[in-house]
């Protein structure tokens, strides 16, 4: 049987007919024009990196230093986002507070695609025992809700910002063993895959240079995506107080001390909460960005 | 019917393996953890005990024997159904836990129906509209999944608590103390779902099939609903699997926050407090939740997509 | 009487700014109760385009404007949505292409088909079912009440589309618009199809028939439009445009159509059919169905294949034939049955000890893009068959690659295209290149035409027999077109569920076929009446 | 008779009604309702509704009378001799007499029961006999003169022996199996909740001199376990409970919104940091007293708690009875420069290159461990504000937090140079917990200063030994002077109980603990 004559119409944004012209993915799926929104999703991030990578630049006030008698002012001239019950000044803090949510989100979610190929690769190569048992073990894992998996590994090494790092890729790994499983099956199977096979070209040759690069390629997007959630575990770890070490400025731990003062003193807490927000958006943003374009890349 | 007899003992089987694992994994889990399981069964107390508190303890629970047998004599119990004792509270694992167990599933049941109701009218209203009505519900959905539950829910609590006084601030009596910490989880996950159903929505709404139906003359709502909604439910349905999960762990920083009791926060305390026998009764609790809501889950896969049904092969027949 | 839809100067556009494209550009038609008009053309010249704006439905984003848009009599260019959620189906029905997906696979057929019924009130809701039996009996589909309760996918190709056909005809409509309806079925089922809309036309429904293939709408049309790029380049009474063409494109078209009784200007070579090259014997290979039982995909083929000679295999969809070619190419092992290689094992290696040969065999697929990895650009994609070939690295490499795409007649401009970038033809062209590169003597061609336009189809088949005749390769041709495998083949083999039902030289099989299957096959050809005039 | 615990504050003004419930918010639960187990001021708290004690101790530091009607005690302070209240009930109907007192105490002493506290509470009890039904001695292995003390806190609080031996195991459970002869019967649990109480109405043996003789005057009580600060302090100025237990951070709020507030001092040792005297750079007492001056307790404390707390001079608390050294106040001011003199002397001049001490190239660095999951009452941000503080005077204060797995670790080994603690009780003897050489953590005493001194352990043995008001509070005071002196100990604040009430809650007063006593509690209509 012969497939249809041409390849279809590429996906339009949507279904209803109008003649008011609307921005409609090509038929050969050109990707798709980088958006206001991504921008400004870039924007906040470079910042966040700034602040990671040279927090002082941002705010040189130290953001441990105390000063007990400038306690709890609001925010003003002074101190840009207020003080906090010691007079440590938010928006040093904040700033400095970008290097744990950062690290922990792009570490974790590195470690946990790392771990996801490790696991998910072989088991999806090997025969069907392997895959089994490989898989098996994974089931165990995704079995705990990721919250509850991540208190047990800190349970064992204890809180801290490189624990609850490895926690948080830990808790991520079966999720991204399971993808990288699926998807490198699919590559597996693919066409291409059997046309290497059928040049005669080595089994290894073909798994460097056509599984692995097309198993990881569609793992890009979600693990953009895994970052955001990853920085939101850091914070809810902290929040337990099961992260970073005080008098660390990590936002959750910020959150979770300044949370008595709402009624008070609102802006110890409700900067941090602010800035993880953002900073998550702004992954998430990008991610879809990073999905639109590669959707468009291959029709 | 003999096929479906072993896909069942099949799937009964990887359950089992599943369920030792787990238990495997937290037995090990907390014996790795440094420092001496006396003291951590003492609670980290200001007071560490006297010596001969010590002894007794370790006489009790059997911490001298070399961790192998211990392992066994876990397993052993297990198999009888037996849980154990709390090493904190001193009380059988399965009397905590089934105490907790109530204003859990409770409040995971309420934020369950939340979201359900949540993504699909959102969903369903916003799929394939016209672009602000879009943007606008996907950048709120955007917000709500990117704010720490956590910190959420605290927010709630100021306003709706503490200010306007709508609801009570703690507890577990009533719907009243029900509603704020079943929002707070509810609008991330729903938030979550709708979105997804929105892509599995439009992405339905592109296939030829609904070309097909359209040109028969059907409305857009008969478009969505006799059609693409049943399409978006399939990546709904994994996620909606994937969700309990996170429902759960979900619970352990709502409960905290709200102060509500449940299994949330036993938990934590447990892990925090390595009190293995309840930290592996709730590991094999969830790992049970989850085997059931991944066979739940196959199912609907069939009952919503006849393709998946074995049903006899291709029908070759020569037209 | 006066046409049921007037079309006159429609303009369709795409996009904007730079990205605007013009797919359909001063089209006019009109369509009568009782006649057929024939819209041909090449892949892309905005034939669905065309269709789809009939019912309302050009696509989101396209800009349409037309001097003059009529369906029966009412200016449809001011049409709201809800005028045309009027037409559609009950004035206007459309066939889409692809019937394969066209009908939505998680619902019943009946409530497909009886979808119209309920839009348009046609019937109390008790009465649908059973209009919808009727309808399905009309199309022609056995045991139609038990049909209606299945689900698409439970049903072969050419059922579907005469679903797809019945729920399009289920509120009545006046004017049918067939997209494309047979370009997914079999010769034979295709046959049926067209004479299903063969009666519908003589009730007095006005068709649209919509194809690529001249032949095809040779049988029906009344009167045939010829598009290309957007325009129609030649329209008139059918007999005029098949018998005497006018514009140049139109004379293309017919000429590149392959004929399946013109026998094919071939020397044979010297010893056909011995394995002198390969050989295989009582080949079979079993699936497992969904149902558990087993399904013989192959049962018991044989064959050889002389240096040189070129080995057809025609059969219907699922036949076999793509295993067949897999159990050739050492890509499945067989479950009886061997296959020889010079007479050496072959199927019987392991994979390790099959791969220094494999150079020796090589195979041009049906999708080729499918075929290539999509991060490569042609330059990679030859460059790691050349590897294999033992070319070294770098500049030898490039000149060998550059010869090849020469070979095929594609430039070194093409080296660092991607193939996403190229035409289905090129794509092709690179996959025949890198099946080359490792300097075969067999080629193993699933359905290497099948995907492209006749233009483009009539180029690579050239191609081949040009390469065939340069380098004395041997080939497996896979094609469901016996028009194609008789223009190519020395031998033919002519499969039926996974059975090999005949087997001989292409010109016996074709001038004299023996089994009865194949006399079926021939039959339903479709054929240019110019020339079986001729 | 005396005042008795009629004291002030919880406005004890007009006469007492009858009815009503009272919703009372505390802020950490408890793993163990059974106060012979567990060692948890909320344990005690709690169940000081359900058990009574032989003795009642008021917030004077005076005794009276309440399960035993009288007492003496032998000159050599080795024998107790209770005569005890006839006709006094368990909530399960059995009679309370001197077997049931005997029982309870062997119960307390008993390795079995796992007490974490009430065991210590008994020091060297050696055993008690019954003399006649309603007589009972009670006999120690040497002079314990704080018995008397320990008898009057709830974790000696007397249990039916029948609970205690039926429902051994469920004991911790709380709830219906905690049975007492308490004006309240608990009749539910639920963890990380509540717990219920009911009246006894039988209950006619309220302490000596208590307001209400009688049984309560509420129907119920509900304690709820709310540890979140806000929603504590949420719950109560939105009436959802009627009196809490306050978080310095709410205090000026919940004033505010006209909830009234009572601040108690408690007695026993105030929240200090102790400063391990055999360790690394610390075993210098210069080093020491320089932590003590670098650090400006007065402005942190000030700021953290808003005043609501009072800056600590001495290891004991103002209200810890018959002992509190007042001339300690002021003795060591924050003073950054003479810090920065006592380690010059100590050879810590240099500085490295984040500012911080150096001496033959080690860094001037104290190591001080903490249980993330225990930390409250904004302990972690003195903690922060403290470690700012040793910054500025080039000490690099390092926080390990460990769990309770590596604690005991840490904890015996000594392996640490701070550890903060803080002990409710009503009796100096405390201080010997704290700093009698033999107590040594590793022994599961709180010498965390692991300070040894025969000087020192002889002024608290002796304290220990006399019965004499004025003989005790001159060995305590020598032992504060010292501990303080040798840089042992850095005080911080004087820990109390903030309690708001809202308008309508009556009769609420407090025993020598600083802790709540519900059983006058009456609430206007
Ligand atoms: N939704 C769309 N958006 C943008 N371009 C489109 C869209 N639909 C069709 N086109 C373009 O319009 C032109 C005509 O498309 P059309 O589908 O009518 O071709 P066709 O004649 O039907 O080809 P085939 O025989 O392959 O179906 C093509 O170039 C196609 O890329
Ligand atoms: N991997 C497979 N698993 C199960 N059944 C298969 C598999 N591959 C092929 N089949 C079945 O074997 C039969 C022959 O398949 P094959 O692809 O060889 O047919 P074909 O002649 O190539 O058809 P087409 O012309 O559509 O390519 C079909 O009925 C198909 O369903
Ligand atoms: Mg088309
Ligand atoms: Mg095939």
């Amino acid at each position: 049987m012969t497939s249809s004559v041409a390849p279809a119409p590429g996906a339009p944004s949507e279904p209803a007919p109008g003649p008011a012209a609307r921005t409609v993915r090509s038929a050969g799926g050109r990707a798709a024009r980088l958006r206001p929104g991504a921008l400004l999703a870039a924007l906040v991030l470079a910042v966040a990196v700034l602040a990671c990578a040279w927090p002082g630049l941002l705010a040189p006030a130290d953001p441990t230093a105390a000063d007990p008698v400038a306690a709890l002012t609001p925010p003003g001239a002074e101190h840009w986002l207020g003080t906090d019950q010691l007079g440590r000044d938010v928006y040093a803090r904040v700033v400095h507070g970008a290097r744990y949510s950062l690290l922990i989100g792009l570490g974790a979610t590195a470690l946990s695609v790392l771990a996801g190929l490790l696991v998910g690769l072989p088991a999806a190569l090997s025969g069907r025992i392997g895959d089994q048992v490989a898989m098996r073990a994974v089931d165990v894992l995704l079995a705990l809700p990721e919250l509850l998996l991540a208190l047990l590994v800190i349970a064992v090494v204890g809180p801290g910002t490189g624990n609850a790092l490895l926690a948080i890729a830990i808790a991520a790994t079966p999720g991204f063993a399971r993808l990288v499983r699926g998807q490198a099956m699919v590559v597996r199977g693919s066409e291409y895959v059997r046309a290497a096979t059928a040049l005669g070209v080595p089994r290894t040759a073909v798994v460097l240079r056509h599984v692995l690069p097309n198993t990881l390629g569609p793992l890009t997007v979600p693990a953009t995506l895994a970052v955001g959630t990853a920085v939101v575990s850091g914070a809810a770890l902290s929040f337990l107080g099961l992260g970073p070490k005080a008098p660390a400025p990590e936002w959750g731990a910020m959150l979770s001390q300044g949370r008595d003062f709402l009624s008070t003193a609102w802006w110890i807490a409700v900067f941090p909460g602010a800035a993880i927000t953002a900073v998550v958006v702004a992954i998430t943003v990008l991610g879809r960005q990073l999905h639109r374009c590669l959707e468009g890349r291959t029709p | 019917m003999s096929r479906f007899a072993r896909a069942a003992l099949h799937r009964l089987g990887g359950a089992v393996l599943v369920l030792w694992g787990a238990a495997t994994l937290g037995f090990l889990a907390l014996h790795l953890v440094p420092g001496d399981p006396v003291s951590t069964l003492l609670g980290g107390s200001v007071t560490t005990g006297s010596a001969a508190v010590r002894a007794e303890i370790t006489r009790e629970f059997g911490l001298d024997r070399p961790l192998f047998e211990q392992y066994l004599t876990f397993l052993g119990r297990l198999l009888g159904g037996d849980l154990g004792r709390s090493y904190q509270q001193q009380q059988p694992v399965s009397l905590i836990i089934g105490e907790q167990l109530g204003p859990t599933a409770e409040l995971a049941l309420t934020a369950f129906g939340l979201i359900l109701l949540f993504a699909l009218v959102s969903a369903v209203t916003t799929a394939g509209r016209r672009r602000a009505v879009r943007g606008a519900a996907s950048g709120a959905e955007l917000l709500a999944i990117s704010t720490p539950p956590f910190w959420l829910g605290v927010l709630l609590l100021t306003l709706f608590s503490f200010h306007l006084r709508l609801f009570p601030v703690a507890g577990a009596e009533g719907w009243e103390s029900l509603v704020l910490p079943a929002v707070t989880l509810a609008v991330p996950f729903g938030s979550l779902l709708s979105q997804v159903l929105r892509e599995g929505l439009e992405s339905a709404l592109h296939e030829p099939f609904a070309l097909t139906a359209r040109s028969r003359g059907i409305g857009p709502l008969a478009l969505r609903g006799r059609h693409a909604l049943r399409h978006a439910l399939v990546p709904a349905v994994t996620l909606g699997g994937w969700l309990v999960g996170g429902l759960l762990g979900g619970t352990v920083l709502v409960e905290t926050v709200f102060a509500r009791p449940g299994l949330g926060r036993v938990a934590l305390d447990a892990v925090t407090g390595h009190d293995l026998p309840v930290v592996i009764g709730l590991i094999l609790l969830s790992a049970a939740v989850y085997l059931v809501v991944n066979t739940v889950v196959d199912g609907l896969y069939l009952l919503i997509d006849p393709r998946l049904r074995g049903a006899g092969p291709v029908r070759e027949v020569a037209a | 009487m006066s046409p049921i839809i007037e079309l006159e100067g429609l303009n369709v556009e795409f996009g904007h700014g730079r990205r605007r494209t013009t797919a359909v550009a001063g089209v006019s038609l009109a369509l009568s109760a009782g006649e057929c008009l024939a819209l041909v053309g090449e892949s892309g010249s905005g034939k669905s385009v065309t269709a789809r704006t009939l019912v309302g439905l050009t696509a989101p984003g396209a800009a349409v404007r037309a001097e003059r848009f009529l369906v029966e009599g009412r200016d449809a260019a001011a049409f709201g949505e809800r005028e045309w959620r009027r037409v559609r189906g009950r004035t206007v029905g459309l066939v889409l292409q692809d019937a394969l997906s066209a009908l939505d696979p998680l619902r019943r057929v009946g409530a497909e088909v009886g979808e119209p019924l309920l839009a348009h009130r046609v019937l109390p809701k008790a009465e649908v079912p059973g209009r919808v039996e009727e309808l399905l009996r009309d199309v022609g589909v056995p045991e139609p009440a038990g049909r209606a309760r299945q689900y698409p996918h439970q049903l072969s190709g050419g059922l579907r589309q005469r679903a797809l056909i019945a729920s399009a005809l289920a509120a009545g409509p006046r004017v049918l618009v067939a997209d494309e309806p047979t370009t997914a079925l079999d010769v034979t089922v295709q046959a049926q199809v067209l004479d299903l809309l063969g009666e519908l036309k003589a009730k007095g429904t006005a068709l649209l028939l919509i194809s690529h293939d001249l032949a095809v709408v040779a049988r029906l049309a009344d009167r045939i439009a010829v598009m290309k790029d957007g325009r129609i380049v030649e329209s008139g009474p059918a007999e005029r445009v098949l018998g005497a063409p006018e514009h140049p494109y139109t004379r293309v078209l017919l000429a590149a159509a392959p004929d399946p009784d013109r026998p094919a200007a071939e020397a044979a070579p010297a010893d056909p059919g011995t394995g002198r090259l390969l050989t295989a014997r009582g080949l079979v290979k079993r699936y497992r169905t969904p149902d558990g039982g087993l399904r013989e995909a192959v049962a018991d083929v044989s064959f050889g294949l002389a240096p040189g000679e070129t080995l057809g295999i025609v059969g219907e969809s699922g036949s076999g034939k793509s295993t067949t070619a897999q159990l050739v190419m050492g890509m499945l092992a067989p479950d009886a049955g061997e296959v020889l290689l010079d007479g050496r094992p072959w199927s019987a290696l392991p994979e390790r000890l099959r791969r220094p040969a494999r150079s020796a065999v090589q195979l041009v697929h049906q999708d080729p893009l499918a075929s290539f990895d999509p991060r490569f650009t042609v330059r990679r994609i030859l460059a790691e068959a050349l590897a294999v070939a033992g070319v070294a690295r770098g500049a030898a490499r490039r000149e060998r690659a550059v010869e090849l795409l020469a070979q095929v007649g594609l430039g070194e401009q093409h080296l660092e295209r991607r193939p996403h970038g190229l035409s289905g033809g090129q794509r092709q062209r690179v996959a025949i290149a890198r099946a080359l590169a490792t300097g075969p003597r067999l080629l193993v061609c699933d359905e290497p035409v099948s995907a492209l336009d006749v233009s483009v189809q009539a180029q690579v088949l050239e191609l081949l027999a040009r390469l065939r005749a340069e380098l004395g390769l041997a080939m497996l041709f896979i094609s469901h077109d016996l028009a194609v495998v008789r223009q190519v083949s020395d031998r033919v083999l002519v499969m039926k569920d996974g059975r090999a039902v005949e087997y001989g030289p292409a010109e016996r099989v074709f001038r004299a076929p023996e089994h009865p299957y194949t006399r079926q096959l021939l039959a339903a050809v479709p054929r240019l009446p110019a020339r079986s005039a001729a | 008779s005396s005042a008795g615990p009629a004291a002030p504050g919880g406005g004890t003004g007009g006469t007492p009604v009858r009815g009503g419930t009272l919703k009372y918010a505390v802020a950490v639960g408890t793993s163990c309702l059974d106060p012979h187990v567990s060692p948890g001021d909320v344990t005690a708290v709690i169940q000081r509704n359900v058990f009574d004690s032989l003795v009642y101790l008021d917030d004077k530091g005076a005794f009276h009378p309440w399960l035993a009607k009288s007492w003496q005690i032998s000159p050599d302070a080795r024998t107790y001799t209770f005569q005890l209240r006839e006709g006094v009930t368990f909530h399960d109907g059995t009679a309370f007499d001197a077997a049931a007192v005997k029982a309870n105490l062997d119960h307390v002493k008993d390795p079995r029961t796992k007490s974490l506290y009430a065991a210590s509470l008994l020091g060297p009890y050696t055993g008690a006999e019954v003399v006649d039904p309603l007589t009972v001695r009670v006999s120690f292995a040497e002079p314990y003169v704080p018995f008397l003390q320990a008898a009057a806190t709830p974790y000696l609080g007397i249990a039916s022996p029948k609970s205690l031996a039926e429902k051994a195991d469920q004991l911790c459970a709380g709830g219906a199996n905690s049975v007492g002869t308490g004006p309240f019967r608990e009749t539910e649990y639920v963890k990380n909740d509540h717990v219920e109480f009911k009246r006894n109405d039988a209950y006619a043996w309220a302490p000596e001199g208590a307001a209400n003789q009688g049984a309560p005057y509420l129907d119920g009580l509900t304690i709820r376990f709310l540890p979140e600060d806000s929603v504590r302090s949420g719950a109560l100025t939105s009436r959802q409970v009627d009196a809490a237990a306050l978080p310095v951070s709410a205090v000026r709020t919940v004033r505010a919104a006209g909830v009234e507030v009572t601040r108690t001092q408690n007695p026993g040792v105030v929240y200090s940091l102790f400063l391990n005297s055999t360790r690394g750079a610390l075993r210098d007492e210069r080093v020491r007293r320089a932590v003590q001056r670098a650090v400006d307790v007065d402005a942190l404390v000030k700021s953290i708690y808003f005043g609501e707390y009072e800056r600590a001079w001495s290891p004991l608390s103002p209200t810890t009875p018959a002992s509190y050294e007042a001339g300690l106040k002021d003795a060591l001011p924050h003073d950054a420069a003479a810090a920065g003199r006592l380690l010059d002397e100590a050879g810590w001049s240099a500085r490295d290159g984040d500012g911080y001490r150096v001496k033959d190239g080690k860094r001037l660095t104290l190591h001080w461990p903490y249980i993330a999951s225990l930390v409250r009452d904004q302990r972690d941000t003195l903690a922060a504000g403290i470690q700012a503080d040793l910054k500025k005077a080039g000490v690099e204060l390092v926080r390990d937090s460990i769990d309770n797995g590596t604690y005991f670790k840490v904890y015996a080994s000594g392996d640490y140079d701070l550890w903060d603690n803080s002990w409710v009780r009503a009796d100096p003897a405390i201080l010997a917990g704290f700093y009698l050489s033999a107590n040594t953590p590793a022994a599961g005493g709180q010498n965390v200063s692991l300070s040894s001194d025969p000087e020192l352990d002889g002024w608290l043995t002796a304290g220990a030994a006399t019965t004499d008001p004025a003989a005790r509070k001159a060995n305590y005071t020598k032992a504060e002077r010292w501990a303080v002196e040798h840089g042992t100990v850095l005080p911080l604040y004087v820990t109390a109980n903030l309690i708001g009430r809202s308008e309508g809650v009556r009769g609420l007063v407090f025993d020598a603990n600083a802790w709540p006593q519900f059983a006058g509690v009456w609430r206007t209509r």
